[in-house]
């Protein structure tokens, strides 16, 4: 059968055996097939989706000043637990997002992607101040890199320097929706 | 490192010998991810529950701002100064407008002086806030870390009003400060600093009475009053050790001859002794705020114009003023240039980082982040 | 024709079963039904107490309450339904998901803040069906250099003893899963058991800071059982049994509380430790070891042990309110209903179903067990409440602090307890044959 | 820009307001030392001027007879025309209390190399942790950012900089920085 596949696609006209594989072989199965799976899939996809978007757990890696603001994010008055980010959460395993707060130096670099590296999937990005997304203040600085693109794919980047914590508050919202929208891996 | 071991390492930095490594001791890195570690690595060697050995290795936030300052004039240094420490920027551009003024010869007007002791002080109350929420939330106090946390959002709000930003106000400029406060700004100060102060007394029943924080901080890491000289710590920690120096009582910049305040001076050397002289300061702080607000006169300039890209003289300045951590001090070396030729911070949490290793080796690992954060110490500002 | 994938992936074969499936139910469907029903028209029925039966007379004797209301009330009568649902898994569940929300919330009130406020539309009330989720489709990352067996079942041991835990709890009269005349015996065996999971867990992950925390663990819980099974001697010497439901039965008129408050006062503070709760959290103390012996683990096994540690919160809940708050016992509170319990009544079928008669199996559950039920959820959120609250209030406690606390006065104290318990035993005021 | 005499700061006519003390202070160094060259004496700041092979004697003295205890700060300043690289150590007192306004700068120079080989080149100083111990961590900040490489001091490692860092040293002036 494989044998008659190969030497079908090497004619030239197309014949139904070209399109013959192993998920159409039984059209009607094919068919009603793909409908159940949709119909599983997408419902459990939302609910994937809307566990994630509510439970963003940061990774508690402070990279510049910017922390500061991450801190007062997290404090009474702007309570970052309202969208169900836990501040200052123990272990990186547990985590899910990086929020790169501020300048990433020489010497973090590598130990920030570590940390990217080490946590478990699905993970996200939040860029956090204008140092983190382009340097910011620190552009020509000996030590420090323009902005975390090359080491860290970002999610959403949070203007500022440093930015107020309804800027950061607004990042997380908007990696929210991004997460929404996301396909479900 | 060189094999030798001086001396003198045995009484004063036990923390700089080599120890000989055997099977019990194990290696810990607390950070540069660590729940306990802020923006720093200290390499850790335990035998079973006791530290023999420590190294701190900061530099993770070095961003060369001594460097980038040779390349700036005096007017462009001052956003990017006070990026180490942004939650007490007014106290770190002092120093700098104090020594620029000095290299330019500028006199600042009366009300520009009352002004910047407002928003040190209230930059004070910031940053001791933030730096208290830290420790309570190391040493798993997780209210501790909330309270002050909001608590810091009075001073922040003030401060907004004062300068127009949250934590980086670039408010001081050499020859005064950047603009006036606004209409109706004494009556909210006095009223938010009122509620600030009762605030700041619940402290005393949730953190500092606590039982468990005594039992915890009480006799550990002990800094007595040789070391903390001999070692030049500085702030809240020299003051712990028992040593009376104040910068704004010594050496008194700007108006703070003029204002009535005390120092705040303990003798334990303890952790906890520590931890609880910046919340002290911050009665202080207070106290310095409604002082000078009476004190302060009701209108005038704020600010001397300058000329653009001023130049130096062909000279050396170095002066400090009491930080929220402790003595902040610039050496600017200026030749003639309209940026510094050398512009040294030598800052306080530098200062204090020395005393780590003398203070950690011995201690048990319990009593690490304890002790670690009790130094006063933010590492964005160590590292520059 | 079929063709054999070149690839082959588990996923197409899941996906081919499925479908054969599906086609078969169409199949079966649309053709077996007409089918059937054509065949039942051919076929006589029979007659039962003089009524001819017809399909729908079947499939309505079946959904009748009368019918039904009986077969639920054996239902629940089974081991299954004990361990599944009411006293065992699903209400010890229900219980430690309401107190994670709880804990949230009121941490947030202590602190000044909201909490989880937005997920789920009413006071952030979804938020821990979110964190499930989420944790359920998180990939579980594994250390190269683990023990991979041991590693995998830490979680599943964990969850699986405070399970275990929760059987042994009962919470109305009869109402408990395993009712065994060692119970107590039985609940510091498996107890003991805590310690051995969590050194697994540090040990197999062959990481330092879980290492350092698994030590810790052991060292916390077994020099805090001492104290906690000394602390209940008291209570065994009054009682002489060492059946829950015995002991409960117990306090019918005076909870043990009154006569042993510092029993009960050591046995909570070594709850705290056992739980590894602020102020006794150093396994997983952040500060110091990142999260101690959870360090590792990741995705559903973080959320398995998180799971099992509510479990089991509500397990040493519910355990101090059956020795020293007399568990299920309280003054009646529900209001009783005099319905006599009906079952052996003949099958009523459809005309008279409209009739309103004593419905038989009602009461399904009896008026005590419910009141009981009442009493027991009070008084064990009571306790969770207490439980809880430290976290906002104290820092956490140094090792060797919390050793000497443990060796050197509550040991001394549960002692006292036992003194106390002797004295009243032998002045003959309670205990066996005693005057009360 | 005036770059002539490079060498010595300009002393300024400071001097005349500085107190008592700060001249009985530079006085009795000068009286000490014969070497020694004293900057400028303005109020509350000294600044003296040694050679690096006298540095540690003078540092002595100081902490022992003049009471100076702790460094607040050591910082190295390039001069790329002199070919040096000087080393200012900021001097202050805790415990002596007329002392506590005084700021007391010990500068000293040591020969620069234009192609730099931190530690094995020339640019050497005596270390003064020996006399302050206070000063171990600027040293060590001091040998990572100017490759002056301290002799006597037992952990002259890197402190700041990431440990990958192969270029000169940062904080000498033919070092430049991005777009500079």
């Amino acid at each position: 059968m494989v044998d008659d596949l190969v030497i079908s696609k090497q004619s030239k006209g197309l014949t139904i055996i070209d399109q013959v594989n192993s998920h159409n072989a039984n059209v009607f199965i094919g068919k009603l097939g793909d409908i159940l799976f949709k119909a599983v899939d997408k419902p459990l996809g939302m609910a994937l989706n809307w566990g994630r978007l509510w439970s963003l757990w940061p990774v508690h890696i402070e990279t510049a000043c910017c922390s500061v603001e991450f801190g007062a994010a997290s404090g009474p008055r702007y309570d970052v637990e309202r969208f169900g980010i836990i501040e200052a959460f123990g272990s990186l395993r547990q985590c899910d997002l990086v929020v790169v707060q501020g300048t990433i130096t020489r010497k973090m670099a590598p130990r920030l992607r570590l940390v990217y590296d080490q946590m478990p999937e699905p993970k996200y990005v939040i860029a956090m101040g204008a140092c983190a997304i382009t340097g910011g203040l620190y552009f020509d600085s000996y030590n420090v890199l323009p902005g975390i693109d090359g080491i860290l794919p970002v999610d959403v980047y949070v203007p500022g320097c440093p930015p107020r914590p309804e800027t950061l508050i607004q990042g997380c919202m908007l990696l929210q929706e991004k997460i929404k929208r996301m396909k479900p891996r | 490192m060189s094999n030798q071991v001086h001396p003198k390492d045995k009484e004063i930095l036990p923390g700089l010998q080599i120890e000989k490594v055997d099977d019990r001791i194990m290696t810990l890195n607390v950070g540069p991810q660590h729940p306990g570690s802020g923006h720093m690595r200290i390499i850790l060697k335990i035998d079973g529950d006791y530290i023999v050995h420590t190294d701190p290795d900061p530099g993770y936030v070095h961003r060369g701002e001594e460097k980038m300052a040779e390349y700036r004039n005096y007017i462009t240094n001052i956003p990017h100064l006070e990026r180490p420490v942004i939650h007490d920027s007014c106290n770190i551009l002092y120093p700098y407008c104090l020594g620029v003024e000095e290299l330019l010869g500028l006199e600042v007007p009366e009300r520009a002086k009352y002004l910047r002791v407002i928003a040190a002080e209230l930059n004070r109350c910031v940053y001791i806030e933030y730096w208290l929420a830290i420790y309570g939330i190391f040493l798993g106090h997780s209210t501790m870390f909330m309270w002050p946390m909001g608590d810091r959002e009075l001073c922040i709000d003030l401060l907004d009003k004062m300068t127009g930003a949250r934590v980086t106000h670039a408010y001081f400029v050499p020859g005064g400060v950047r603009n006036d406060i606004p209409p109706n700004f004494e009556d909210v100060c006095l009223r938010q600093i009122n509620y600030f102060e009762k605030r700041l007394k619940e402290y005393a029943d949730i953190f500092y009475d606590n039982p468990i924080l005594i039992s915890r901080t009480k006799d550990t890491g002990i800094l007595s009053r040789e070391d903390a000289i001999k070692l030049g710590t500085t702030g809240s920690v020299l003051r712990a050790s028992g040593v009376d120096f104040d910068i704004r009582k010594k050496e008194p910049y700007d108006v703070y001859e003029e204002l009535d305040f005390q120092t705040n001076v303990l003798k334990e050397g303890d952790s906890y002794a520590r931890s609880k002289i910046p919340w002290l300061d911050m009665f202080e702080s207070c106290r310095i705020i409604r002082d000078a607000l009476k004190k302060m006169p009701k209108s005038g300039s704020v600010r001397v114009k300058l000329k653009p890209k001023p130049k130096g003289g062909d000279t050396e300045v170095y002066r400090r003023v009491e930080s929220g951590r402790g003595s902040l001090g610039m050496h600017i070396v200026s030749r003639g240039l309209p940026q510094p030729y050398r512009l040294k911070i030598s800052v306080p949490s530098f200062r204090n980082l020395i005393a780590m290793p003398h203070l950690l080796t011995g201690e048990k690992l319990g009593n690490m982040p304890a002790v670690y954060w009790s130094l006063n110490y933010w590492p964005v500002e160590a590292d520059r | 024709m079929s063709v054999i994938a070149p690839k082959f992936r588990l996923g197409y074969l899941v996906k081919g079963i499925t479908d054969n499936i599906f086609w078969i139910i169409v199949l079966l469907t649309l053709i077996g039904i007409p089918v059937v029903q054509i065949v039942l028209i051919y076929i006589d029925f029979p007659v039962i107490d003089g009524e001819i039966w017809n399909p729908f007379r079947v499939f309505d004797a079946m959904t009748h309450p009368e019918r039904a209301l009986p077969l639920v009330k054996n239902f629940m009568q089974t081991d299954l339904f004990k361990v599944v649902a009411f006293p065992g898994f699903g209400f010890a569940a229900l219980i430690a998901a309401t107190v994670i929300f709880v804990e949230r919330k009121m941490l947030a009130k202590l602190q000044l803040r909201i909490g989880p406020f937005y997920c789920g539309k009413v006071e952030g009330i979804l938020q821990l069906m979110a964190d499930g989720l989420k944790l359920i489709s998180k990939e579980i990352i594994i250390p190269a250099k683990a023990d991979k067996p041991l590693f995998w079942a830490v979680p599943v041991l964990f969850a699986a003893t405070a399970g275990a835990f929760v059987a042994l709890i009962p919470v109305a009269p009869g109402w408990v899963v395993a009712d065994i005349d060692l119970g107590l015996l039985a609940v510091f065996a498996v107890i003991g058991f805590f310690p051995i999971i969590t050194v697994l867990a540090g040990w197999a992950s062959n990481s330092k800071f879980p290492f350092i925390g698994g030590i810790r663990a052991l060292y916390q819980m077994v020099s805090f059982e001492i104290p906690l099974i000394l602390s209940l001697l008291g209570i065994v010497m009054l009682t002489g049994t060492l059946n829950l439901s015995e002991i409960v039965e117990s306090q019918v008129n005076f909870p043990w509380i009154i006569f042993m408050p510092i029993g009960a006062i050591v046995f909570f503070i070594c709850i705290l430790a056992e739980l590894e709760r602020i102020p006794f959290d150093l396994p997983e103390a952040e500060s110091e070891i990142v999260a101690g012996w959870l360090t590792e683990l990741s995705g559903m096994m973080y959320g398995l042990v998180q799971l099992g540690s509510y479990l089991k919160l509500y397990a040493f809940a519910a355990l101090f309110v059956v020795l020293f708050l007399g568990g299920w016992n309280g003054p009646w509170v529900y209001p009783i209903e005099p319905i006599a319990e009906v079952i052996t009544d003949g099958i009523v079928i459809m005309p008279d179903a409209l009739v309103i008669k004593d419905i038989p199996g009602l009461p399904l559950l009896p008026q005590e067990m419910i009141n009981g039920t009442i009493w027991f959820i009070l008084k064990t959120a009571a306790v969770i409440f207490f439980i809880l609250l430290p976290r906002g209030v104290f820092p956490r406690v140094r090792i060797d602090l919390l050793l000497k606390i443990g060796w050197y006065k509550l040991i001394v104290l549960a002692f006292v307890n036992i003194f106390i318990a002797l004295a009243l035993v032998y002045s003959g005021i309670i205990g066996p044959g005693g005057i009360l | 820009m005036s770059s002539t005499d490079s060498t010595e700061i300009a002393k300024t006519d400071d001097s005349s307001l500085a107190s008592d003390l700060d001249k009985s202070l530079s006085d009795s160094i000068s009286k000490k030392f014969s070497n020694v060259e004293i900057a400028y004496v303005k109020p509350d700041r000294i600044r003296v001027n040694v050679k690096k092979e006298e540095i540690i004697d003078v540092a002595s003295f100081i902490r022992d007879e003049l009471n100076f205890d702790h460094a607040e700060s050591v910082s190295g300043v390039d001069y790329p025309e002199d070919k040096q690289i000087e080393v200012v150590y900021h001097l202050g007192s805790y415990t002596d209390a007329s002392l506590d306004k005084k700021i007391l700068a010990l500068a000293t120079r040591t020969p620069r190399e234009d192609n730099p080989r931190p530690g094995n080149d020339s640019t050497k100083l005596p270390s003064l942790r020996d006399v302050f111990p206070s000063v171990s961590f600027h040293e060590r900040e001091c040998f990572e950012m100017l490759g002056v490489y301290f002799v006597g001091h037992p952990d002259n490692r890197r402190l700041l900089l990431p440990e990958d860092w192969a270029d000169i040293p940062p904080l000498r002036k033919d070092f430049r920085i991005k777009g500079r």
